[in-house]
């Protein structure tokens, strides 16, 4: 099925539920000016829905705009492919959106342009209320081109001083625009930390080391729920290799504690929240 | 490597820096001076006025009434507050205890040294309101950026004709300034006080601000109200002023709680195209009807 | 700008002889926020403590920092010494430069810079301390004791007999536990029965106890002094309160299932009580053995019943009670041991069996009405073998540790059985034999003068040659291998936690230990009590123990009780968690970490944050302050920070660290 | 000075620069793809130097640097002491964008009430070699349609243009600042006798070979501007359209931080143990907390208010006060927003041409 | 670093220190009068699931040249679970640490008891000396001078591994 059709299978489903009344919008992707870009696009009425476009350039995941609307008064729906599911479910895990609120609209996924999808490992979604098309059982299944933890084993292959030299490189790069965390799906705190500078865990300041304390930080924060979108990077405007920080941290816990994935299911728990008494502690 | 600027040539593009600026320290808008407490007046449980001199022995500024100043503490940091009187070498300033600057401001004591900087913010218009009549209506501590236009009417008094200050707080121990209120001002101009509620020791007027601004009915001729107080506060005075007949152009409020830079810079402070620090913080009401409801 | 005094002591030469306190002390005038320092040659003495208070009369002080020795030392002394002077008693800070500066660096250059360190990050902190009060919590002078053995019992009784309200829940229909289906005690060999039932009917009659037999333990919400439990009274069918007991409905009963009162060893009807002498001492329907309740025909108990007590609609009922204290006395069962030993039959032979089913063999009041007799055969056993440690003492079979009562009880049933069965040759297979207590090694003594032949080894094998089981071993003090033909083999099994009781641990938020057994607070120092405030502990339910260690036990739990319900209310540590509300973004990340469940989702209108800004009811995250013990586990599982530590604040920390460097 | 001009190769472009290296210090468009930006030279680097590009964050942060300190406290006396900004700097290689971005800047923070002192410092020890676009560096480049010239920088101190040939660059020399850059290059030529690489042209005619090259290039993104934008936009304060336009923004700061006009700042402080440092550092009125008044009162709550404050800012406020737009079509919101925000959606609805 | 430099260069380390634990061995190793180097500063905390990563990447970015988390030993915990949280975020920590190019040396967590006070003193001698011969850490965040270019201007592009990446 190319994507023309797929977009006809979206339009026609999204406008069938608008105009039955059974969600009050339907998530998905518009075109922009530009033949290369698309941008979310909340259709709110039957003739919206034939404003929805699906093609490889819908590289942004939309499970973030979930979170700006956490209490709507009629169902939402919303196109999902991997990437979107398993943040839904790390979202509802996490007490942020609610399942019931949710009308999933399957997507399977072949990829798109984005970089985050060369080392994506799920593209099909993992929940969903209907699939609009059946998987491609050949294409999805494909194993992806980059490694899991790529970012990280590159970094992981550096010394010490070239890891240094590294990420001084990096976040002298970095400008602290945050689009890293608001792209996030798992960054779904009402307010960060760092916009609290006030309660005194980080300052505004850029500085390189600033902006790997927020980075590392934010890897803490979300690196054990991380379900390894990519949308950090994506984001990114300065392309930053923001994903290795996470990967380092799912890398870790993998070396401690066996597989780990997130955003299988929507009750898994996370890594530092939960601990075994067998846990390792070589070090201590 | 320090590499001094040797080219002593002005610059001429047309839209480079006025070269007539001193760039010594001083000159920088956003370096605080310091300054001693001088006296400090325990208003009310949880305000003070601060009299303040530069530790130079001078005089700071010499603000409109209206102003603002920039005060800070090394290790809390800054915030905005009315200037509520001046005398020949030193400003004041009254500060409710409300957070954690303002809890160490209450810390301080005579002789303690702290950052200002300003004045800051246009003032009330003392020319224009010449020749009028002047209702003061104020709430809690925002009779404290009232204080300052009262304060500079009184010393010019015959340039304004009728004044009247109705003021009311929660309670009786919660009203500030009240030397001025049961001393200094009766018989200068009228006042009405008011107290939310019954107590013992209050055996004035009981009964909220706009309610008492309803009862005294002051005639809208020739008048300007100058208001100041919380939100709640002004909102319903605003409706019992248009229902007593004043004009927008004769209302005037301050809407200083949304300066933060002081000079205009940060970009937080604008409301459409005004700069609440460059343009305001006073405004007629008519004035704030024209912004965007970004309040 | 806080106005702080900084007072460095000498103690003595303690201090002052390793650490320049004079430095120390004129360093600290120019601290931030320091308007006065003093030393003196002891701070914590009547004159240093008067020094102190006077400077906070003369110089305003705010907070005060103490540059002295452990904060665990005099924290105390001088949070009461701050009491006094009017001043919060949480605006100190202990700058300990004795027992970890002065005591341990030799070079007076280097201890005074890091003592000046030290005191600079005290004042740091003391900066953002911020006045705490401590909170009364009114107090419910009633206890709730979960369980209903001798442990349970005893508890009950010790705290009604002190004036106070108990509810004892048990789950079975009667109180008694494992305790009367024992036949006789060591090292007395007085009757179990005897002494056990008394006090059953003591708790029975007590003005001040509530026995819910029959009933569980459903929900436990609350803290310390202010627990609300919700008891399920499990379905009985039978009027309790018109049914006299009479037994008429139990000796018709049509239907007969295995009593598990009597291990099997005879059958009860499907209405029945638990025992002769149960108490309460009145009938309820097994629900899954009746026939009217499974097909709804029968109905024989409801004709027979003169009182019309039966009722087939009866059904579950729950109901809530508030208590202030709680002692869980949940026990234990014998390991099901022919799950762990296949090669000693895995119950395929009869003739083997279980101590407790052993207990119920001998009992004068037991299915043989005491006679020793095979199960296979009912003839009597003329060589009996009984193993130890079976399931005790077997990390890769069993459990690892040692059951502790084993030994005595093994020795008891030798002794039991020399008493009934002339000429009986009775084995014993041990590991160790463990007997420190009153009159143990005695009893032990005396039973292998009584003939008891002691093989020291485990069994590896029981297998059947025609009628006789023999128990193959390797005897280890002699080397080499043994086999004792035995017509009856008595398992003496380890003791495991009883079923249910890691779900009565989890809704009390108590902890267990690998093998299930509840955690005291501390292996020394509070034994009898939990982790979680108000959570007591009583017998076999905190690992292994016999009868005396139990009723200790039991008793001393009852007297924290006591202790805690002869207070009005108690005062509760301010320095807990706090969640800013505004900043709490719902996740429940803290709550999944505390370990008190001090923390729950409630809910508070808001706005959202994100695209609109509707008014929502929003979920947040609130602290119990009952329950809270103030870890702060909590405080680093928030991303966010909107749960703090009041004492010890993000930010208090983060200063503190800010403080060693410029 | 119209008439100063002079050739320089783009083989001899290191030396010209290498020239320039004792007088200030120089910043020029380095690096390759992601990482060009406006990096410091030194002799190693020349070699680095990338002017096939513009880097994605302007010139503007090295006269408004996104952290600087404006003065440190003494903890105990409360005394402040201002840092010297003294250092002549130049800026090689700015964009004519990018310098109509720093004429906005010069115009919000020297003009209107207050001079910031550390801008206006910086910017008068700040010379500017700026760089004629003959392509558009970015696909989504606007330039044309917001009224700028891609070809022209009458605010720059010299004038870079590449030539037809695209083998050199012209250089016009603007001001007196540029003539100071001139004198270092004549002096050069002198020394090193390399004559031919630096021709000096005494008259506007030039060779054939030294001509700009093609001055009819254009944006390929046009956009229909009213003049009375501003006006009509203010029209539309109310329109529920904002809230369309808006509800793909996820409220991060990249628009802001690569934009060369805004310059909104936040002022905090750091307190060490000997040190306080008041410093500030660049903000966005997209993030959430930007206008949250003590007390929590937040005048714009969503990102609705937000972003039509942010577009409203460049397209409205601005030319009421400044009479200028503060969009010059650099086009980098565009091409970096993460949600593929447009700004040129907004000024065509806003002009009525959607 | 000059020799002289070297020789006497003091780091300074803090550690978090647990109240009910390591705070108590600590003191009892002054109370038996042990001797140890005097780089340690010791933070008291009501227990090691109460330090926060954050305050280990604060600490290096103010300049400390080590870090310590203490604790009780797993199973000994005064709340219970506490250290079994503090287990999981410091095993993480080190290695993210380590990743992010500070020396994984500079970073200690350690199961210290009561009464383990020549536990403590060992462990800080330990820290102290592997400490001080790595030399001053480079993490510190330097207050940027007003005159100095701004962060990404002075780029190094000093790793191209763009390919890898």
């Amino acid at each position: 099925m190319n994507y023309t059709e797929k977009t006809k299978l979206i339009q026609t489903r999204a406008a069938a539920l608008l105009e039955a009344g059974e969600v009050s919008y339907v998530l998905g992707w518009g075109a922009t000016r530009f033949a290369d870009k698309t941008r979310a696009r909340f259709a709110r009425s039957p003739e919206e829905a034939a404003t929805l476009v699906y093609n490889e350039h819908c590289t942004q995941s939309l499970a973030k705009y979930l979170v700006d609307d956490r209490w709507p008064e009629t169902r939402i729906a919303i196109l999902a492919r991997g990437c979107e599911s398993r943040a839904i479910n790390r979202m509802i895990r996490d007490n942020q959106i609610r399942r019931e609120n949710l009308l999933i609209l399957g997507l399977p996924c072949e990829g798109t342009d984005a970089e985050r999808c060369r080392s994506c490992r799920a593209h099909d979604p993992v929940v969903y209320d209907e699939l609009l098309w059946e998987p491609n059982s050949t294409g999805a299944a494909a194993a992806a081109e980059l490694s899991r933890y790529y970012r990280a084993d590159a970094v992981d292959a550096l010394s010490a001083a070239e890891k240094k030299a590294y990420w001084d490189d990096v976040y002298a790069r970095c400008i602290r625009c945050y689009a890293c965390r608001n792209a996030c799906p798992v960054c779904s705190c009402r307010e960060c930390f760092v916009d609290m500078h006030r309660t005194g865990f980080q300052g505004k300041r850029h500085s390189a080391t600033d902006n790997q304390t927020f980075g590392v930080t934010r890897a803490f924060h979300v690196g054990d729920r991380c379900i390894e979108c990519g949308e950090c990077e994506r984001a990114c405007p300065m392309g930053l290799p923001i994903l290795a920080q996470t990967q380092k941290i799912l890398k870790e816990i993998e070396a401690l504690a066996g597989d780990y994935e997130q955003g299988l299911d929507a009750a898994q728990d996370n890594y530092l929240g939960a601990f075994d008494l067998d846990d390792k502690d070589d070090f201590m | 490597m320090t590499k001094n600027n040797g080219n002593g040539n002005a610059i001429n593009s047309s839209r480079t820096p006025a070269v007539a600026h001193d760039c010594s320290c001083e000159s920088n808008p956003l370096v605080p001076t310091l300054c001693e407490i001088i006296g400090i007046t325990e208003e009310t449980g949880d305000v003070k006025t601060f009299r303040l001199r530069g530790t130079d022995g001078q005089k700071p500024f010499s603000p409109m009434p209206g102003q603002l100043a920039m005060i800070s503490l090394p290790r809390t940091g800054e915030a905005m507050f009315s200037i509520t009187s001046q005398g020949e070498d030193w400003i004041e300033s009254s500060i409710k205890r409300v957070g954690e600057l303002t809890e160490d401001l209450h810390d301080l004591e005579v002789g303690d040294i702290l950052g200002v900087r300003g004045p800051y913010g246009n003032h009330f218009p003392v020319e224009e309101l010449k020749g009028k009549n002047l209702l003061f209506v104020g709430g809690g501590i925002g009779l404290a950026p009232i204080r300052s236009l009262i304060l500079y009417v009184l010393d010019h008094r015959e340039d304004y004709l009728r004044l009247d200050v109705l003021y009311g707080s929660r309670s009786f121990q919660d009203l500030v300034f009240k030397a001025d209120l049961f001393e200094n001002w009766p018989g200068l101009c009228g006042t009405h006080i008011t107290v939310d509620a019954e107590e013992s020791c209050w055996d004035g007027h009981v009964g909220f601000v706009p309610n008492y601004l309803e009862e005294k009915a002051f005639s809208p001729d020739n008048c300007v109200a100058v208001i100041c107080g919380p939100p709640i506060m002004i909102k319903f005075c605003l409706d019992k002023l248009a229902a007593m007949g004043f004009s927008k152009e004769n209302i005037i409020t301050t809407l200083e709680m949304r300066m933060k830079c002081g000079i205009g810079k940060c970009g937080r402070c604008n409301i459409g195209s005004k700069y609440v620090c460059l343009d305001g913080p006073v405004f007629t009401l008519a004035e704030l009807d024209e912004l965007p409801d970004e309040k | 700008m806080s106005k702080v005094g900084v007072f460095v002591c000498h103690c003595g030469t303690n201090i002052a002889a390793a650490v320049d306190v004079v430095r120390a002390c004129e360093a600290a005038k120019s601290m931030p926020g320091v308007v006065h320092a003093a030393e003196y040659k002891y701070m914590c003495s009547e004159p240093g403590q008067q020094m102190i208070l006077d400077a906070i009369k003369e110089y305003g002080l705010k907070r005060i920092v103490i540059a002295s020795c452990s904060p665990r030392m005099h924290e105390t002394t001088f949070r009461k010494m701050l009491k006094k002077s009017g001043v919060n008693e949480y605006l100190i800070e202990i700058a300990n430069i004795r027992e970890q500066v002065a005591w341990v660096h030799d070079d007076k250059e280097k201890a005074t810079e890091k003592a000046i360190d030290l005191i600079r990050m005290a004042v740091a902190k003391v900066c953002r301390d911020e006045p705490l009060k401590s909170q009364m919590i009114p107090i419910t002078k009633r206890a709730l004791v979960i369980g209903g053995g001798i442990a349970g019992i005893q508890a009950a009784l010790d705290i009604a007999d002190a004036g106070h309200e108990v509810t004892l829940v048990e789950r079975e229909p009667s109180i008694g536990g494992r305790m009367v289906m024992l036949d006789k005690t060591f090292p007395t060999l007085d009757c179990s029965a005897c002494i056990s039932t008394p006090k059953m009917v003591d708790v029975s009659a007590h003005p001040n106890i509530r026995l819910l037999a029959y009933s569980e333990v459903a929900k436990v919400e609350g803290y310390i002094g202010n627990f609300t439990v919700t008891i399920r009274q499990k379905a009985r069918y039978v009027n309790h309160d018109i049914c006299t007991g009479c037994g008429a409905c139990s000796e018709k009963c049509p239907a007969k299932v295995p009593s598990a009162f009597n291990k099997g060893l005879s059958k009860r009807p499907a209405i029945y009580t638990l025992f002769p002498q149960a108490v309460p001492a009145k009938p309820v329907i097994d629900k899954d053995s009746c026939i009217k309740l499974k097909s709804g025909k029968c109905g024989v108990c409801e004709k027979i019943c003169p009182l019309g007590c039966i009722n087939y609609e009866d059904e579950d009922m729950e109901f809530t009670e508030d208590f202030g204290a709680i002692v869980t006395a949940t026990g234990y069962q014998t390991a099901d041991w022919a799950q762990m030993y296949d090669e000693y039959g895995a119950g395929r032979f009869p003739d083997v069996i279980d101590g407790l089913t052993f207990e119920r063999l001998v009992n004068a009041s037991g299915p043989t009405e005491g006679h020793i007799v095979r199960p296979s055969d009912g003839t009597e056993p003329k060589t009996i073998s009984i193993i130890k440690c079976v399931g005790s003492r077997d990390p890769k079979k069993g459990r690892a540790y040692c059951s502790r009562a084993c030994c005595m009880y093994a020795a008891k049933h030798a002794r039991q059985i020399f008493g009934k069965i002339e000429g009986v040759r009775v084995f014993i297979f041990y590991i160790d034999v463990r007997t420190p207590g009153k009159g143990y090694e005695e009893f032990y003594d005396k039973t292998r003068e009584d003939g008891a032949i002691y093989v020291r080894g485990r069994v590896s094998r029981i297998y059947k040659e025609g009628d006789t089981l023999i128990c193959q071993a390797e005897d280890s003090l002699l080397g080499k291998q043994v086999r004792v033909k035995s017509d009856l083999v008595i398992l003496e099994t380890a003791m495991e936690p009883a079923e249910g009781s890691a779900s009565v641990a989890g809704m009390l938020g108590a902890a267990v230990d690998g093998d299930g057994w509840l955690t005291e607070a501390h292996p020394k120092l509070r034994p009898v009590e939990t982790q979680v405030g108000g959570v007591f502990l009583a017998g076999v339910c905190q690992g292994p123990k016999d009868i005396p260690d139990t009723v200790s036990q039991a008793s001393a739990a009852a007297a924290k009780v006591i202790g805690l319900l002869n207070k009005n209310e108690m005062e509760s540590s301010p320095m807990i968690a706090s969640v800013e509300a505004d900043k709490c973004s719902g996740c429940s990340a803290c709550e999944a970490i505390c370990p008190y469940k001090a923390i729950t989702m409630g809910e508070q209108p808001g706005r959202e944050a994100g695209g609109n800004s509707k008014k929502v009811m929003r979920p947040i995250a609130v602290v119990n302050a009952g329950l809270c013990q103030g870890c702060g586990a909590c405080t680093v599982a928030c991303r966010t920070g909107a749960i703090d530590l009041l004492g010890y604040r993000n930010r208090q920390i983060l200063e503190e660290v800010d403080a060693l460097w410029v | 000075m119209d008439n100063k001009t002079i050739t320089i190769t783009k083989d001899d472009l290191a030396t010209a620069i290498r020239a320039l290296l004792p007088a200030y210090n120089v910043y020029a468009p380095a690096g390759e793809g992601e990482r060009l930006a406006f990096a410091a030279l030194d002799e190693s680097r020349l070699g680095a130097i990338n002017l096939t590009g513009s880097p994605v964050i302007p010139p503007k942060e090295l006269l408004f640097p996104r952290s600087e300190s404006l003065y440190t406290l003494d903890p105990e006396t409360g005394a402040a002491t201002v840092p010297e900004i003294a250092e002549s700097t130049l800026i090689f290689g700015v964009r004519p964008c990018d310098l109509r971005g720093i004429e906005n800047l010069d115009a919000a923070f020297l003009e209107k009430g207050y001079v910031d002192s550390n801008y206006a410092k910086r910017r008068e020890n700040t010379t500017i070699i700026a760089l004629a676009c003959v392509t558009s560096p970015y696909e989504t480049c606007f330039c044309e349609s917001m009224g700028g010239d891609p070809l022209a920088a009458k605010g720059a101190d010299v004038l870079l243009t590449e030539t037809k040939a695209g083998d050199a660059f012209t250089a016009a020399f603007q001001t007196p600042k540029g003539l100071q850059v001139k004198l270092l290059w004549d002096s050069l030529a002198m020394d090193c006798g390399s004559a031919p690489a630096m021709t000096e042209g005494s008259k506007p005619a030039m060779t054939e070979g030294s001509k700009p090259a093609m001055t009819g290039q254009h944006n390929t993104l046009r956009v229909t501007k009213p003049d009375d934008l501003p006006q009509r936009l203010m029209a539309a304060f109310d329109d529920p359209h904002w809230a369309v336009l808006s509800e793909a923004c996820l409220g991060c700061g990249t628009c802001s931080y690569v934009c060369p006009t805004c310059y909104c700042f936040d002022i905090d402080r750091e307190s060490g143990a000997k040190e306080i440092t008041e410093y500030r550092c660049w903000d966005c009125c997209m993030f959430s907390d930007y206008s949250r008044m003590a007390g929590g009162h937040n005048p714009r709550p969503t990102k609705k208010e937000r972003l039509r404050n942010r577009y409203l800012h460049k397209l409205a406020y601005f030319d009421e006060r400044y009479g200028m737009t503060l969009c010059v079509g650099c086009g980098r919101c565009i091409a970096k927003c993460p949600a593929s925000l447009d700004i040129t959606e907004v000024i065509e609805w806003g002009g009525g041409a959607l | 670093m000059g020799i002289n430099e070297a020789t006497t260069y003091e780091p300074k380390i803090l550690a978090f220190c647990c109240n009910w634990c390591t705070y108590t061995g600590a003191d009892l190793a002054g109370l038996n009068r042990m001797k140890y180097p005097a780089n340690v500063r010791v933070v008291r905390v009501p227990c090691s699931g109460r330090v926060n990563p954050q305050f280990i990447l604060r600490a290096f970015a103010r300049g400390a040249d080590g870090v310590m988390v203490c604790g009780c030993h797993p199973g000994d915990c005064h709340y219970t679970t506490g250290n079994y949280f503090t287990r999981r975020r410091f095993m993480l920590m080190k290695k993210v640490l380590e990743f992010n190019g500070i020396e994984p040396q500079r970073f200690h967590a350690r199961w210290i008891s009561g009464s383990e006070a020549a536990k403590f003193r060992d462990a800080v001698t330990e820290v102290a000396q592997v400490v001080k011969a790595l030399g001053p850490a480079a993490t510190k965040v330097t207050t940027q001078a007003s005159s100095k270019a701004p962060a990404s201007a002075d780029i190094e592009s000093s790793v191209q591994k763009e390919g890898a990446l």
